[in-house]
């Protein structure tokens, strides 16, 4: 639980019309928030592919924010729905992997909303500082350089 | 149909002035299928101003009742037919979901009893909420006996159902008609009753008697030009407020209303074909008997109080009114 | 098998963490087996004949032509063979689903290898009354012996050592056993050329949908099915009919043999061309086509797929993106 | 066999310039810094600028000269919101003759200096946000935009003033346009009021010249009581089949006498037109003015339908126009462009049950008090209370009703403050009432609108400020016998008041349409959470839509006046002719396509597209994006299980390659992977 001067990585997936818009309202509106988040743009968030949130936790992000227009105001009309239906299901191949829930968050967020993708990234900040370093590249074990011990 | 099995809360006020709403709660729901089961050991709702003091204890308090009723069936609905026991035990699950913080602090407070408390668990509902959705207005007309029919009756749910609007869950919480339809559906005529909403006066005829009283006279007045033969309610404190100190209020403002105050189940009991001693009509203060006569209940006369014994020459003197500071504790003072 | 083989191309192969299902696999050309006799030498083959490591390590290096590497790699033998192998071949393939992509042995990384060790050996079912565990060097009066030593996590060939080409299927069908090892033959002769190193061979470019016989339709889930507990329709789409077949994440090549034979696919050759992580690619379809907008629906359906990590990664897990579980140990 | 680890092909050299925005980004990020570092840190970057604004035509400049100096075949820069420049510096890398998707942009304004405190984290960040777009730009592909042809034809669905408007605009412009309309006329909300503010110009007498227009107009094909049922394809090329509702009334024949309204027996009471407060016959016109004049039979309340006899509509028509026996008839248009200009709904007051509305008679609705007004009206204009003939002493009108609440809706409806005010002048002119207004804000920010408010307030109404908290007719106090009592807190005088009067007009707000959701979904566009049609940008693209050649005018988009609502109708009219005029038109080439090769017809991604761009072919048992149709949302990319369809300009390898950027594991040195 302790901050010992732990600043996680977060790989942010934001959707061009809504969320990254969002990102810009924030910064215009001067909103303060924790510096760990690095966004990347994409069309909608129906783009996201599973596979990027498992790249970037397996490359050393410490978390995942997914975010995109809320449920019946997505750009593309519908197509946050399936991000929702793909989230539930990474959410619980990850569980199964042992990804702590908490480490990949799926966030709606309006062109306007700025403050409010603020504060979800600050308190996705805190949280995943409460997790710890997910550490994923310095875990896929070597084999043991000596012989001996257990097998 | 669910099956209607619920944790019981009936707090203190039924248990004292609101006998009445007690007995006849347990007699209409037994009528109805619905099985009660009361909460073991259950203590205060919490019904004070004391939640404005501290929040913690306060909250303590009330969750201590919501985790014996967890403990218990706590997949059954906890009723309570008392709206301020309703809404603090409602009050207090909401904001233990709310504020994690808090619902951390309540259960250490819990733990100290042996008793702990997730939020949320316990699904707090109003008497006549789960009379309205889970039995229904058809259940309730089906077992109609005797109709109330040419009894104009002025709804009168109060404050603390309604709002805020943590209530039972789509109501409408503004102009709510859900004693409506189920006095209707026992044959009763329900006037359009635009107060049944407003202030009963709380607790003000304990601290400004003149506001209290106004605001009893403007329901008793509305109901009166209404023509409602009696006012229904469902909550204790607004029975005790219209009932009790109508008669203060009369003299007063020198008016002369006459308009009893009733539970909605003793109602319902009456026209269920309950007698009028089983759903205890009688220990109203307003007389009910002019109103209920006229669709043929019969009410026995209360039984006389036995008459006070005026003070005579044998009595005792009472103690002085004033006492006399004594004199060493004066002095020490100074 | 030999004996008559001077100056023809080598021919090794060997047999890692793995069942061994490829080595039957290869045998079970028939007479193409006498080809492979006819064209190549072949100096090590552990299951077929009597080889020690040592005339390996005595080879030049590059001195075998092809040698098909089957099982992936679970233990410190296993990767000093991958090197060594990969030192004297020319041509590594890695053979079969173990080596390319982890399959059934890869799942254990779902597990710490100390809990796998301590659940091998100190289950209710074990007869290890002392709660002996293996040890892997051991002082025995003629000097001290060694075992392999475990590894923390399955890996496939390719992440121990570099491979010139992947040959996908648990195990690899027999014909494109035969087909391969005919086009190797064929380019030996100068008749044809080897595709680009690190192509996957003796596989197609789709997925197993394009083989299956079963005609399809746009899809819908609301339920998903286990085959133990039901009987799906010969005539439809499995997945149509909430079986999780894995078919359409999964590359072509094996002729759709389970969906014909009314059984699901279970994802053996690996994920399609282009796909990076398999497991992801199947998840995220088949999400997409969940029938619900309502998250809690959404989970109730989904709560029919038992065990999502060993579904989707059933054959991939040590390849895909994450490697592993995070556990404990 | 990992093909995310494909190589660029060939040489990439990349520019990358770094912007300090003047202060904006320089002040929290040393920019000279972030340059020097991708200069050297980062792959294939073989210029590395930094630059006061990299926007002027100096730093344009800089990239141009670069480009062709250096041979430079990417470009990164990182400065603003790519939503400010990208086309800038798209055009700048055009004209140096660079592929524009060749460049990639990179915020470090919105995303780093203006959202930062600590200069050393925030230049870290900067130095992340560049390596991920670094990263990622070696992986763009040179784009060609794609053009389709414009079919000159328009459809323009609700027959409103911003329809009407938008539909002559077109059609005098030289294009055929169909006018679809729901109702059996045009007119739509503006034909029902009786006064427009804030001239005061009768709403028909300025409506009804251009509803004739519309019906006259040899360019326009009017198709009332009709609906829109199904839209295909794509800008320029859109195929719509429209119902055509049986009237039960040959067209060709029937002359608008009028005849067999006289004389149909059966009395409705008109929800639509006369929003309640009036009656019309089974087989009717909403109004006399009705464009087209022909009537339709109400089959739900004729007797004929209902029972079987009666026809003394048919008895009486001097043509024989009636038709008991005319069916739905399914019309297909082929259009290039579509405007929707589909209204709105008024707020239903019964949701706020203390105010009484279906309960307390004299409580009116605005649009029930239009029609009171109106001299065509079901009282020929005498304003009165419900029982038809009483003239109101005092009469209170509530503002904001639905709207600015929390419980209903948050937003402001825009019209009411000046219907209000508009409800208050007439009540003074037809009655001479005491008019009391309760509002929480007046706003009057358009022409003329303040200096309305200013007669009003001289007319002597009275205005309180403060939320009603309710409509009562439960007396308390002598005086209120009898009548609606308002209770409200006066918030300027900081008191409680009741105040009883004979009439009530709820101003209510206004709604999206019922079933805008469904009608978003049907062409394809977006909806906010409300209901309300959301536009391409709230500022810059107001009347077009995310969907190319959908475009949208009037109330659908929001709550607005007459004059806001025929300048957008106006103004997509003049979006689509602009189309119309070019002939054709190119589209910006992010979009999803299949390989075939890999496609195994699995048909995931069957019904992944809300633009139904996606066909699957049986006989090849292949599925197929048409590019034009394709939005390029890239969701049927992530569905894909075998990897078949790809994303232009959002490939899984820029992403890929944008994650490995942004982690800077490249710059880190990597563990290689060896036993």
């Amino acid at each position: 639980m302790a901050d010992n001067g732990f600043e996680p990585v977060i790989v942010g997936f934001t959707c061009n019309w809504c969320s990254y818009r969002a990102a810009d309202s924030a910064g215009m509106a001067r909103i303060k928030y924790a510096p760990n988040v690095r966004l990347i743009r994409l069309m909608c968030s129906g783009r996201l592919d599973p596979q990027f949130v498992l790249k970037a936790l397996a490359e050393g992000a410490d978390g995942v924010l997914i975010s995109g227009c809320h449920p019946g105001d997505c750009h593309y009309v519908e197509q946050n729905y399936k991000t929702i239906r793909r989230y539930e299901l990474l959410k619980k191949t990850l569980d199964a992997l042992g990804i702590e829930e908490g480490r990949v968050k799926l966030v709606w967020a309006s062109a306007a909303e700025g403050a409010i993708l603020a504060d979800q990234i600050d308190q996705m900040v805190a949280k995943i500082k409460s997790l710890g370093p997910l550490n994923w590249k310095a875990r896929p074990a070597r084999a043991p350089t000596g012989k001996g011990g257990q097998p | 149909m669910n099956s209607l099995r619920y944790s019981y809360f009936p707090g203190c006020s039924l248990e004292h002035n609101a006998a009445a709403y007690h007995k006849s709660t347990l007699a209409v729901a037994r009528l109805l299928g619905m099985d009660f089961e009361e909460v073991e050991d259950w203590n205060c709702c919490g019904a004070t101003e004391y939640i404005s003091l501290n929040m913690m204890a306060s909250m303590a308090l009330i969750a201590r009742n919501l985790a014996q009723a967890a403990k218990g069936n706590g997949h059954n609905p906890l009723v309570a037919p008392c709206s301020a026991c309703y809404l603090n035990l409602r009050k207090c699950d909401y904001y233990l979901q709310a504020n994690p913080e808090l619902a951390e602090q309540v259960n250490t407070a819990l733990a100290a009893g042996g008793l702990s408390y997730q939020a949320g668990t316990v699904k707090v509902r109003h008497l006549v909420d789960v009379i309205y959705s889970d039995v229904g207005c058809e259940a309730v007309a089906a077992h109609v006996t005797k109709p109330l029919t040419g009894l104009r009756v002025a709804p009168y749910y109060g404050c603390l159902i309604s709002r805020p609007r943590l209530g039972p869950d789509g109501h409408d919480t503004e102009y709510p008609t859900v004693l409506d339809e189920l006095l209707a559906s026992i044959g009763a005529t329900v006037v359009d009753f635009p107060l049944k909403t407003h202030c009963c006066g709380g607790h003000m005829t304990q601290i400004s008697e003149g506001t209290g009283f106004e605001l009893i006279r403007r329901l008793v007045k509305g109901a009166a030009d209404s023509g409602a033969d009696a006012i229904v309610t469902l909550c204790p404190m607004c029975q005790l407020n219209l009932d009790a100190f109508q008669g203060a209020m009369n003299r007063y403002f020198k008016t002369s209303y006459h308009v009893p105050v009733l539970y909605f189940t003793q109602v319902m009991g009456l026209a269920f074909g309950m007698s009028a001693q089983e759903v205890e009509i009688g220990s109203e203060l307003v007389d009910a008997r002019p109103a209920l006569a006229k669709i043929g209940v019969e009410v026995p006369p209360a039984p006389e109080p036995a008459p006070k014994r005026r003070r005579d020459d044998k009595s005792l003197p009472m103690p002085s009114k004033k006492r006399e500071r004594p004199a060493r504790a004066q002095e020490a003072k100074r | 098998m030999s004996g008559n083989g001077h100056g023809k191309p080598k021919f090794a192969m060997y047999w890692a963490a793995g069942c061994g299902g490829c080595e039957i696999a290869v045998l079970n050309i028939h007479e193409g087996i006498l080809d492979l006799d006819a064209n190549f030498e072949v100096v090590f083959w552990p299951v077929a004949m009597d080889a020690k490591y040592k005339d390996v390590e005595a080879m030049e290096d590059g001195e075998i032509t092809l040698c098909l590497f089957n099982g992936s790699i679970r233990n410190d033998e296993n990767a000093e063979m991958a090197h060594l192998l990969r030192r004297k071949s020319k041509v590594l393939v890695a053979f079969g689903s173990c080596a390319c992509e982890g399959c059934i042995p890869g799942l254990a990384n779902l597990y710490s290898k100390r809990s796998l060790v301590e659940t091998a050996f100190s289950t209710l079912t074990t007869d290890n009354p002392g709660g002996v565990l293996p040890q892997t060097t051991y002082a025995a009066p003629e000097g001290e012996l060694h075992i392999p030593t475990l590894y923390e996590t399955v890996r496939t060939l390719d992440q121990v050592v570099k491979v010139d080409y992947y040959m996908p299927g648990c195990p690899p069908e027999s014909p494109q056993i035969m087909s391969v090892l005919g086009l190797v033959i064929q380019a030996l002769k100068g008749e044809a050329q080897l595709p680009p190193a690190g192509s996957v061979i003796g596989a197609g470019n789709s997925t197993v949908c394009d083989e299956c016989p079963r005609p399809r339709n746009e899809k819908t889930l609301t339920v998903f099915r286990r085959m133990a507990t039901f009987q799906p329709n010969v005539q439809e789409c499995l997945l149509e009919q909430g079986i999780l077949c894995s078919g359409l994440a999964t590359r072509s090549g094996c002729k759709a043999l389970c969906p014909s034979a009314n059984m699901p696919c279970i994802g053996c050759y690996g994920p399609a061309p282009e796909v990076v992580d398999q497991g992801a690619r199947m998840m995220s379809a088949i999400a997409s086509v969940i029938g619900s907008n309502d998250p809690k629906e959404i989970d109730k359906i989904m709560d029919g797929i038992v065990d999502p990590a060993g579904t989707f990664y059933r054959f991939g897990l040590p390849h895909s993106l994450l490697h592993h579980a995070r556990t404990d140990g | 066999m990992n093909d995310n680890s494909q190589n660029v092909s060939g040489d990439v050299r990349i520019g990358v310039y770094v912007c300090h925005c003047g202060s904006n980004i320089a002040s929290m990020v040393d920019v000279e810094e972030v340059a020097r570092w991708a200069g050297e840190a980062l792959p294939g970057v073989v210029a590395s600028r930094d630059n006061n604004f990299m926007c002027s035509s100096l730093g344009q400049e800089m990239i141009e000269k670069d480009i062709k100096e250096l041979g430079l075949n990417r470009v990164v820069v990182a400065a603003c919101s790519p939503h400010l420049h990208e086309a800038t510096f798209r055009n700048a890398c055009q004209r140096a003759g660079l592929n524009p998707f060749l460049f990639d942009m990179v915020s470090i304004r919105e995303q780093v200096s203006w959202v930062n405190t600590d200069r050393a984290v925030a230049t870290e960040k900067a130095k992340a946000l560049i390596s991920g777009g670094v990263h990622r730009v070696a992986y763009n592909q040179p784009l060609e935009p794609i053009i389709v042809d414009i079919n000159p034809n328009v459809m323009v669905v609700g027959g409103g003033i911003a329809g009407i408007q938008a539909a002559l605009e077109i059609a005098d412009g030289g294009s055929h346009v169909y006018l679809v309309e729901r109702e059996p006329s045009i007119g739509g909300h503006m034909a029902q009021l009786d006064k427009t503010f804030p001239t005061l110009d009768c709403s028909a007498c300025i409506l009804t010249p251009k509803m004739f227009t519309a019906g006259n107009h040899r360019n326009i094909t009017l198709l009332t009581w009709s609906e829109v049922e199904k839209v295909d394809g794509f800008i320029g090329n859109f195929t719509v089949k429209i119902r055509k509702k049986a009237r039960k009334v040959d067209t060709d024949l029937c002359t608008g006498c009028g005849l067999c309204e006289e004389k149909c027996p059966k009395k409705v009471v008109d929800e639509v037109f006369e929003a309640g407060l009036g009656y019309r016959k089974a087989i009717y016109r909403p109004f006399p003015q009705a464009v087209p004049k022909f009537p339709v039979i109400d089959t739900e309340n004729c007797t004929f339908f209902q029972k079987g006899t009666c026809k003394a509509c048919q008895k009486f028509c001097p043509t024989g126009a009636i038709n008991f026996d005319q069916q739905d008839e399914i019309l297909t248009v082929n259009v290039g462009n579509i405007i929707l200009a589909t209204g709105y709904d008024l707020f239903d007051s019964r949701r706020i049950s203390q105010y009484g509305y279906g309960r307390l008679a004299n409580v009116f609705s605005s649009l029930e008090f239009e029609r009171l007004s109106n001299a065509a009206g079901p009282t020929g204009g005498k304003v009165v209370l419900r029982d038809g003939v009483t003239t109101p002493q005092s009469v209170a009108i509530i503002h904001c009703v639905g709207s600015r609440d929390t419980n209903y809706n948050k937003y402001c409806s825009s019209i009411c403050c000046m219907q209000s005010l508009k409800f208050a002048h007439v009540v003074k002119e037809r009655t001479g009432a005491q008019v009391y207004d309760f509002y929480i804000d007046i706003r009057t920010p358009a022409k003329a609108y303040d200096e309305f408010y200013q007669h009003v307030l001289e007319e002597n109404v009275l205005f309180v400020r403060g939320k009603v908290a309710e409509v009562t007719d439960a007396a308390r106090l002598p005086g209120e016998e009898g009548k609606l009592i308002v209770q409200v807190e006066d918030t300027l005088a900081g008191k409680q008041r009741r105040i009883p009067v004979d009439m009530v007009i709820l101003s209510a707000g206004l709604e999206p349409r019922a079933d805008s959701k469904e009608v978003a979904k049907k062409f394809g566009i977006s909806c906010s959470y409300e209901g309300w049609f959301i536009e391409r940008h709230p500022k810059l693209d107001p009347v077009a839509t995310m969907t190319d050649g959908i475009f949208i005018a009037g109330a659908c988009q929001g709550p607005k006046d007459i004059p806001a609502a025929v300048a957008q109708g106006a103004a997509a009219a003049a979006r689509v002719m602009g189309l119309v005029g070019q002939g054709q038109i190119s589209l910006e080439p992010v979009r999803a396509y299949v390989n075939e090769a890999q496609c195994s017809g699995c048909r995931i991604c069957n019904n992944m597209c809300p633009f139904n761009a996606i066909t699957f072919h049986e006989d090849r048992a292949v599925s197929e994006i048409n590019p034009a149709l394709c939005q390029g949302c890239g969701t049927c990319v992530s569905a894909c299980p075998a990897g078949a369809i790809r994303a232009s300009h959002f490939s899984d390898q820029q992403v890929m390659a944008q994650i490995e950027g942004i982690l800077m594991i490249d710059l880190k040195q990597r563990e290689l992977v060896n036993g």
